[in-house]
């Protein structure tokens, strides 16, 4: 139910990998890590979203803010996201034309723009 | 036909309880469970939407979330004492690049943009309708619930 | 200072969302776990009795549970709409064997015995008030809550 | 969370196994039970209480139904429970003077008046 974040390196990606409910109430944990991720110098992001179970329009706003802060710094913020409920989230709000997402962080630790 | 009202202060919190109880008072009505993860996900929209206008601007007055099961279906009513919601937009992706955010101004906060809340809302559920107020904003959602399978919730205390 | 209210029709499913949402709120209150069970049974004790009281009485009325918390530690409301509560019973046994019912004269349903409730109420809870007015009885409890342990659902949603 | 019920013989007594919450709720089926197991003959019941997490005044009424009906037929129900916060209910209501409350099945299914 509540939030669990793990983060590891691969190569020179960081995966976070993200569980439980992104809501309002705990949507501002992800945004201290993804903030610390980047003020430690990691600005290729890959955000594993397999585990999670709910997503509200403020996890959009973490991620999208994620988003401009590696861009800030000529990164990228990937996401690994296969569940059609989640999916239907980015799809509504039109995020999919924002974010690149991925069937397996393989894929995403190995694509390039 | 059963009734729950939720009357909330504007704590992040308290949207977890909204779900919580919207979604086992539409299970005990018999809401399909294919319904479910719907239902929360609206739910959860309307009510962080509802709980960071009142944060910003009526942080005294409480959130309303009115569970009806009725012949009308299962009918979701969120009340908010925010200013009145705009057209909702079609498109939020747009702006985001050049550095609109979805997480409202106010870059310091995780507040929930309340336009990308009713653009999600009314995505999810078609039957969503926003109503702008005079004193704020009525969302309300309408599930359908199966004729004959009223739940045990649907039971009366004195029928036994 | 976080509040719910709960308005729930009188259905016995809904005696678990009031206990479900109240306990909720007081662990993230920060009511110590110790006092948990005795709010538990406390609270569906309190609400068994009014959702009893408004099946038999008030059927369309709503029945009415506040939680608050706040320099007062936890307070707990539960208002109904029955006839007005008499003196609370000390010892409920007398009579049972020669035919008094705790569960209500009638013998058929499951209802609560308003005083038997009442009085199971009072001896759980020492800071339970129970006062008769003239539209329905309101019964108060009061929870010591931890100085400075406010849980995080204590935090607005602008604070992060 | 749901009321469980299941029930033994053993010799002369039925043994009813109670598991979960007994409110108002779950209460009419345990009445069911009982009512049930008087009518089909069984007088001597012992009702199995450790597995009980919840009880209320609609639970309680219903076991003082359950005695009044055995006792019409010189039956017994026995109560066996060692749970603090159950026991505190019945004392409360001045219940213990009316139940026989035992600490275990055998105790009480060895117990006589
Ligand atoms: N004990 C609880 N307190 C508050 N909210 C909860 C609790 N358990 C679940 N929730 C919230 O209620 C919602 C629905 O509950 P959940 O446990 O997911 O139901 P389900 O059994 O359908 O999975 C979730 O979004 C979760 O945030
Ligand atoms: N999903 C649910 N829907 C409705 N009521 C519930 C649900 N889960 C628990 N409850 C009720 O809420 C009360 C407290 O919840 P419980 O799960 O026992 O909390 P705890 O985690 O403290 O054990 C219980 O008495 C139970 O009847």
């Amino acid at each position: 139910m509540d939030l669990s974040l793990s983060t590891r390196t691969e190569g020179d990606r960081t995966v976070v990998v993200v569980g439980g409910e992104i809501d309002v109430y705990t949507a501002p944990k992800l945004r201290e890590q993804l903030i610390d991720l980047v003020s430690s110098g990691q600005y290729h992001l890959v955000v594993d979203m397999e585990g999670v179970e709910f997503l509200d329009s403020t996890g959009l706003g973490v991620l999208v803010g994620g988003l401009k802060r590696v861009r800030a710094h000529e990164g990228s913020l990937r996401l690994v996201c296969t569940q059609e409920r989640i999916l239907k989230i980015f799809r509504i709000t039109g995020l999919t034309k924002v974010f690149p997402i991925h069937t397996s962080v393989e894929e995403a630790v190995a694509a390039t723009d | 036909m059963a009734v729950v009202e939720l009357l909330l202060s504007p704590l992040a919190a308290h949207v977890r309880t909204a779900r919580l109880v919207t979604v086992t008072a539409a299970r005990r009505a018999g809401l399909e469970d294919g319904l479910l993860d719907e239902l929360r996900f609206a739910v959860g929209e309307a009510c962080s939407r509802a709980v960071g206008l009142h944060a910003r601007h009526a942080p005294g007055v409480l959130v309303r979330v009115t569970i009806e099961d009725g012949p009308a279906g299962l009918v979701v009513t969120v009340v908010d004492a925010g200013p009145a919601a705009g057209p909702v937009p079609d498109d939020v992706s747009a702006g985001i690049v050049e550095g609109g955010d979805l997480a409202g101004d106010d870059g310091e906060h995780d507040l929930v943009d309340p336009d990308v809340a009713l653009a999600l809302l009314t995505g999810l559920v078609d039957t969503a309708t926003v109503e702008p107020g005079v004193t704020g904003t009525t969302v309300t959602m309408r599930w359908p619930l199966p004729v004959a399978a009223r739940g045990p919730g649907a039971t009366a205390v004195s029928d036994t």
